[in-house]
């Protein structure tokens, strides 16, 4: 026979505004094992809080029922309230729901008093058969895995590192850096994005508890917080880089020059061997295998000719790593829409004056294929008018992405600041449906670009044409003053969606975390945990999460930083204690847990057990503690109920339904 | 707790529902907080994840004087431990159509994906259900007619059935 | 290919040419073509602004009798404004159980909605019939510039027509090229033509068929081509009009000849201008083609034969450079020689 | 038959003698005549007790289970013993090894009462063994007849009188658990009736009760049935447990793709085990 108490909470009004407590209290003490019921005006309040600590001293109460508000509020606070003040085992707790779900949804306390009084009645007997369960210590590996190297992957790896723990970048591509390298200049400061993301870079570079991987990818992902085995695939570089000096003679020889630069988005060429900018780092080339004589034809081989110290290598082969990490932020970045797919009405891509918002950077930029100066790709001439169409794939659920991509206004009001400063006398017109300006001195820069001249007409072009003396004629309408708007424009920018980077799908599968509704990471809480996921020990930073500027993307980038470093500063965690347990008298070794486990945490094992007064030797299931994290699918799948999830077991929910359907 | 409710007279249904924890119940939660209304016939009880929730636990459920049972998860591919609703959904639906093969209204046990965001969905559904429930009436009124009963008779044993043995069990009920 | 033909209204009035040249095209091309019993007005515009249930019910009766006919055999329907109302029924009877039960109630027949229903181009676009009619094509256009007009209700609205992108239709350039014509890029391709309002508001929809000619012309095209009736008409007969304007506004005319793109594919396959209709166009069509038959034929180079073209070029000029410095050589001999005399 | 009898006899003998196999599990002769019952045969001189004719009823494999500890242990299989081996190996009560099969491909046994064929025989879709060693007399045809008639005949009455149609059936149960003890699929080493702390099924003895148990067990069993209808052979009360069990066989094939029933291979995973990320989707 236990000894319950019930402790009825007024919460002020929200409770007894529309639930009689003092009738749900009666109630209460007439309810089987029920030693003592009472009514409180704040149970989680600090005054609360000791009157269940005085009563269960008082009553010699050893298990305790709350009836406050959701078990999702203060389930957690109650139990440390058992834990700290009380002898008592904090999981012998049980929590009914009667405000969320009782006395805020029932206007009238003739419905809401009785309702209150069943979800009461349930917890009463669910607490009737709580076990006690105790959390053991699970170790905590002291070094963090950040899988991608752009800014906020930087940002990310060089506090975590200041903070004294050894840090990996994996990253996809050739050189980390990610976009920013890419930008001329930043809003609103104008600044060069080179300028402030290099050194970052090199720091990472040389920062001693920082180790780059890049042309990795993360293969596989096992384990749990504080202890995941993550298999790293390091593609072949055919390049030694213990013996490269980055010289750079093998890139200046290499006879295939004619493949499309990335880094440059197409409009310039690049080498088979190659190295995507001057600052990248690893400051050293890569062969492209897909694009190298020597590797797909086998002939050639000019680069290790004239290779002074003969780090060329092409056996090369990819080097594949498992090793033990703490935790891992996912600093994957985004991609821009592949608008061509898309947009026939903008040209769907034959247009080569018709250009993407990083296509203009990379021709604003010093260090781009026209040092700088804007020139149309068609011809090389100067444009003298250029129109720039923002949201192209933004907030248009029909063919693009539902969302707003949030930086495209700030950047676009760039685009035309710049073009004008580099352009004397040039025409910019820039159509947009809203401009957001949402940032410390942004509007300011929005106003700024205003006063320059540029012609901002609210509404979006319809169609683009090409006329065959290759003005391209952009059809629009402005909304303002209704008129229909036709503009011959020698360059066209579209400010196109940021959407999550090809493979996206596969590394959430990968590390067993969700994506959302439009293919970004899902954060565990919006507005309260939006850089950690559901998954512990996992978490995010950057647009992986979703669109955002650099500005937020750095700021996510400390504050995952700073949850990693709270979590590999400890020696140890507290393992969830309301896990899978398998019961080996009831175990007929069937392995049905055993496929189910999304975390295969079961395994059938081979033990001597004592059964009737012989040794038997059986297979029977198994749970790993650390692995669980008590989904109880398996208890399920186990039809003699020989597993069975402790703190949510089978007798105890068996005794709730009852307990609601034959009062 | 009389079933009829003191006032309207009328049949209040006691309708269970299995809500997981992570998206159903954070979703009556949420409809809570936003002080939305539903008829309070439908009772949550928490559970990790859809997954756990044991068709023994809904026969139990509907046998012992409940009138309608809901399990609710969250959405295919939203689960948080990943695949639990999926198993939950080829359960019970299987399980759905065997206690429904065995004469059970449909109505009387459904099952819905809401997530931790759709506060309506969750309101909708309780309204829906309870009427549903209180068109049907409770659980008694699931019973075979008269009729029902003498259309079945004596079709139910099959041609090896042993007769003197059927007797002997007869008077031993 | 076997297709149930929906001839519409316009099949024998505006869009006789289309019918004849298609007709010809398909007895070539192995297409089989059987014919509606007792079709009946596909409710053009005016049916289904009447209302929803005139707008489904007077094409679902066709589409039943095709249906009962021929099974899922699609049904062809060669007029844009027919293709589009077909398609709407279709759209309509497979998208909600319930709704295509309220048609059969409308109709007072079955109604399955199995057939799927096609238009002009559509038949062109199976590789087999591609691959027939090239074989068939004895006098090719050979690189005669052709701009392709979609016009609207071919390509939009997206939900109901979805053979081809709305803003960027490819499929007739693709069927056109099957008679060695070389289709140009240009922007008017999908723009509004001025549909019946050429009736109710003429001065008005003027400007729109002149911008169409002149953005076509202005592509460098020598000939449109078309898969619409009424685009046809309002293309083909406003031309005069439109060149007498311009005259008395002193700029010079836009004579460009529109054809139905079957009548290009006829004529190609050898039809006489009768057989594929061509004596009924409005601006004389006749010349430009038998012009473009006789033009040298342009041969696509393949890849390889690039690149072979390129070794060969290579070679010849390094066989050149050396014979020149042959020369030269000799000729500082010559040269002295000649200095010394 | 007769020559299949001998040459089981035969091999029994010498499978017995060269100490292959601790024991042969068979059939043998009642008192009366054409009564037989499960034979356990252990040493050689008792082969010949071993008898096979059409009146073999009983599905013996479920005594493998008794005898897995004496080393390896020969069963004379027909379609549905071999469906039960694979059964016991894929819910891992036995190794492959543990058991020799001797296949006999079965002509479909006669109900010694009324002389016509076993209605599980009527409608058996697997006649030859899956799984054999040795295959004594050669394959028999496969019919795969219909076997959902029952189903449907009860999916068309109205819901009240399925209804009434299971309470009946139910209302008969004497919960003597003859059904589970016969069940291939039934190998739990306690099952939920016992287990009076969790309290999964009541005691009392009236419909609600009988039918949490009969369609608790049908729902365990349900996407591991193998058919062989041994459930309701078994039953005293003569209750058509196939029904149900038929019923659930069919939605899983129709809901979650080709299934005909388990134990046709020794490895899982079962329908309800494993899922599909685009399965039908009925719940939105």
């Amino acid at each position: 026979m236990s000894r319950i108490g019930v402790f009825v909470c007024h919460c002020g009004t929200n409770i007894a505004g529309t639930v009689d407590v003092e009738a749900v209290a009666d109630a209460a003490r007439q309810m089987p094992n029920v030693a003592y019921a009472g009514t409180n005006k704040y149970m989680c309040s600090a005054q609360g809080q000791d009157y269940i600590v005085d009563i269960i001293k008082e009553h010699n109460l050893d298990r305790v029922v709350i009836a406050s508000c959701s078990p999702r509020m203060h389930e957690r606070l109650f139990r440390k309230v058992l834990a700290e003040k009380t002898d008592l085992n904090p999981y012998l707790l049980e929590v009914a729901n009667i405000r969320e779900q009782c006395s805020w949804v029932h206007k009238d306390k003739q419905i809401g008093t009785p309702k209150a009084i069943n979800l009461v009645a349930m917890a009463v007997a669910k607490a009737d058969c709580d076990t006690q369960l105790f959390t053991h210590e699970i170790p905590v590996t002291k070094r963090a895995l950040i899988i991608g190297g752009g800014i906020a992957g930087i940002q990310a790896a060089l506090d975590i590192a200041d903070a004294g723990f050894p840090v990996t970048i994996v990253e996809r591509k050739t050189t980390i850096g990610g976009k920013m390298p890419m930008l001329d200049k930043t809003f609103p400061t104008l600044d060069c994005s080179a300028c402030i993301s290099t050194p970052k870079m090199s720091e990472c570079e040389a920062h001693p508890l920082i180790e780059i991987k890049t042309l990795s990818e993360v293969e596989k992902v096992e384990g749990y917080i504080g202890n995941f085995d993550v298999t790293i695939r390091e593609k072949a570089k055919y390049i030694d880089y213990d013996k490269c000096t980055g010289c750079g003679m093998c890139e200046t020889k290499c006879p295939q020059k004619k493949i499309p630069s990335e880094f440059n988005q197409g409009m310039s060429t690049r080498t088979a061997v190659y190295k995507p900018f001057p600052q990248a780092v690893p400051s050293k080339p890569t062969i492209d295998a897909d694009h190298c004589r020597m590797l797909t034809e086998g002939k050639c081989g000019v680069c290790a000719k004239v290779c002074p110290t003969g780090a060329i290598d092409y056996q090369d082969v990819d080097r594949v790593t498992t090793e033990r990490y703490g935790a891992i932020v996912l600093a994957t970045g985004y991609e821009l829409i592949d608008w061509t797919r898309l947009y026939g009405e903008y040209g769907g891509g034959r247009y080569a004056d018709v250009i993407s918002g990083l296509q203009f950077e990379r021709l604003v930029n010093a260090s781009g294929p026209t040092e700088g100066h804007i020139l149309r790709p068609s011809d090389g001439t100067e444009p003298k008018t250029m129109v720039i169409v923002k949201c192209v794939g933004s907030r248009d659920p029909h063919k693009g992405v539902p969302y707003c991509s949030r930086a495209c206004c700030m950047y676009g009001a760039k685009h035309a600041h710049q073009f004008m400063d580099k352009v004397p006398g040039g025409k910019c017109f820039v159509f947009y449906m809203d401009v957001r300006t949402p940032g410390k001195n942004y509007d300011e820069f929005y106003m700024n670009t205003l006063h320059e001249g540029a012609r901002y007409i609210r509404g979006r072009i319809s169609k683009i044409t090409r006329r065959s003396d290759g003005k391209l004629v952009c059809l629009g309408e402005d909304t303002l003053s209704g008129n229909v708007v036709e503009v011959d424009a020698d360059m066209v920018v579209l400010e196109t969606a940021m959407v999550p980077p090809e493979g996206a799908k596969k590394l959430a599968q990968t590390v067993n975390t969700q994506l959302g509704p439009e293919g970004f990471f899902t954060e565990a809480h919006p507005k309260l945990r939006p850089v950690e996921t559901n998954t512990g020990g996992l978490y995010l930073a950057g647009t992986a999460q979703g669109p955002k500027d650099i500005p937020d993307t750095v700021a996510q980038a400390g504050a995952a930083a700073a949850k990693v470093i709270g979590l590999l500063c400890k020696q140890s965690i507290e393992s969830n204690p309301m896990v899978a347990h398998v019961d080996d008298s009831k175990c007929s070794g069937c392995g049905a847990c055993v496929d189910i486990c999304p975390y295969s945490a079961v395994t059938l094992v081979e033990k001597t057990l004592r059964e009737n007064s012989r040794k038997v030797t059986r297979t029977v299931a198994q749970v790993n503690e650390g692995l669980c994290q008590g989904c109880g699918a398996c208890t399920v799948a186990c039809r003699p109920g020989a597993s069975d999830l402790l703190g949510f077991n089978d007798e105890g929910i068996m005794r709730e339904v009852e307990a609601y359907a034959t009062r | 707790m009389p079933r009829d409710n003191e006032q309207t007279g009328e049949f209040t249904p006691k309708i269970l529902a299995f809500c997981c924890n992570w998206c159903t119940y954070a979703g009556a939660d949420l409809a809570g907080l936003n002080r939305m209304n539903y008829p309070a016939d439908v009772k949550v009880l928490r559970v990790p994840c859809s997954g756990r929730v044991n068709p023994q636990y809904v026969l139990k459920a509907l046998q012992s004087g409940c009138d309608g049972v809901l399990v609710c998860g969250c959405h295919p591919g939203d689960c948080h431990y990943s695949t639990g609703n999926y198993y939950a959904k080829r359960r019970m639906m299987i399980f759905k159509r065997m206690v429904e093969f065995a004469g059970l209204s449909p109505e009387r046990f459904q099952i819905r994906w809401i997530s931790g965001s759709e506060a309506g969905k969750f309101r909708d559904t309780v309204v829906e259900v309870s009427e549903q429930i209180r068109a049907l009436g409770p659980m008694e009124n699931d019973a075979p007619s008269r009729a029902a009963i003498d259309a079945v008779a004596g079709t139910v044993a099959s041609p090896e059935a042993d007769e003197e043995l059927f007797a002997a069990a007869k008077e031993a009920i | 290919m076997r297709y149930a033909n929906f001839p519409g209204c316009s099949a024998s009035t505006t869009g006789k040419a289309y019918t004849e040249s298609f007709s010809y095209v398909a007895r070539h091309a192995g297409i089989e073509i059987d014919e509606v019993p007792d079709w009946n007005c596909c409710g053009a515009s005016a049916g289904r602004l009447q209302s929803d249930d005139l707008g489904d019910a007077l094409p679902a009766r066709s589409l039943a009798n095709a249906e009962a006919a021929f099974g899922d055999e699609p049904v062809l329907a060669l007029c844009a404004g027919c293709y589009s109302n077909l398609r709407r029924a279709l759209v309509h009877a497979r998208e909600s159980e319930d709704r295509r039960r309220q048609i059969e109630a409308l109709i007072g027949q079955p109604y399955e909605a199995k057939a799927d229903v096609v238009c002009g181009i559509d038949p062109f676009l199976e590789p087999e019939v591609a691959q027939t009619v090239k074989a068939r094509v004895t006098q090719p256009l050979n690189g005669l510039k052709v701009a392709c007009y979609y016009g609207c209700a071919l390509v939009r609205p997206r939900a109901l027509t979805t053979f081809d992108d709305e803003e960027d239709p490819q499929s007739m350039e693709a069927v056109v090229k099957l008679t060695g014509a070389e289709p140009v890029e240009w922007g008017s391709k999908t723009e509004c033509c001025g549909a019946s309002h050429h009736v109710s508001n003429p001065t008005a929809m003027k400007p729109l068929v002149e911008r169409i000619l002149a953005d076509a012309i202005d592509a460098g095209a020598e000939a449109i081509a078309t898969a619409c009736p009424l685009c046809n008409m309002n293309l083909d007969m406003r031309e005069a009009e439109i060149n007498k304007a311009r005259a008395a506004r002193g700029e010079a005319p836009l004579d460009i000849p529109v054809y139905f793109f079957a009548q290009l594919l006829a004529s190609a396959m050898g039809a006489s201008d009768a057989e594929a209709g061509i004596t009924r166009n409005f601006v004389p069509g006749s010349s430009l083609l038998a012009e473009a038959k006789t033009r040298e034929v342009v041969v696509e180079l393949t890849p390889e034969q690039k690149k072979a073209a390129r070794i060969a070029a290579a070679k010849k000029q390094a066989a050149a450079r050396k014979a020149a410095q042959a020369a030269a050589a000799a000729a500082p001999a010559q040269g002295k020689e000649e200095a010394h005399e | 038959m007769a020559d299949v009898q001998d040459t089981i006899r035969e091999r029994a003998a010498a499978l017995l003698s060269s100490g292959e196999v601790s024991a042969v599990i068979g059939w043998g002769a009642g008192r009366f005549d054409d009564v037989r019952f499960p034979l356990v045969v252990k040493r050689a001189e008792d082969a010949g007790k071993l008898v096979f004719d059409a009146s073999c009823v009983q599905m013996t494999a479920k005594r493998l289970l008794e005898h897995t500890g004496e080393g390896k242990v020969a069963l004379v299989a027909r379609g549905c013993e071999s469906r039960a081996v694979n059964r016991f190996i894929a819910d891992h009560q036995l190794t492959r090894d543990q058991v020799y099969v001797i296949g006999v491909p079965c002509p479909g046994m006669v109900d010694p009462a009324t002389g016509e064929t076993l209605k599980r025989c009527a409608e058996c879709q697997v006649r030859n063994p899956v799984v054999h060693d040795e295959l004594v007399g050669d394959p028999v045809p496969e019919p795969k007849p219909y076997r959902f008639a029952e189903v449907d005949r009860v999916e068309a009455m109205s819901r009240e009188e399925r209804r009434a149609f299971f309470d009946e059936m139910y209302g008969k149960c004497i919960r003597c658990y003859a059904c589970r003890n016969a069940c291939p699929c039934c190998t739990c080493r306690e099952c939920f009736v016992e287990q009076d702390k969790v309290g999964w099924q009541g005691k009392a003895f009236n419909v609600n009760e009988a039918r949490y148990y009969g369609m608790i067990r049908a729902f365990h069993t349900g996407d591991r049935c193998i058919e062989c209808g041994e459930c309701e052979r078994a039953c005293p009360m003569g209750l058509p447990l196939m029904v149900i069990m038929h019923q659930q066989v069919r939605d899983i094939d129709k809901l979650f793709g080709p299934y005909e029933g388990g134990g046709l291979t020794d490895s899982g995973p079962d329908p309800l085990r494993t899922y599909k990320t685009d399965d039908i989707e009925e719940f939105m």
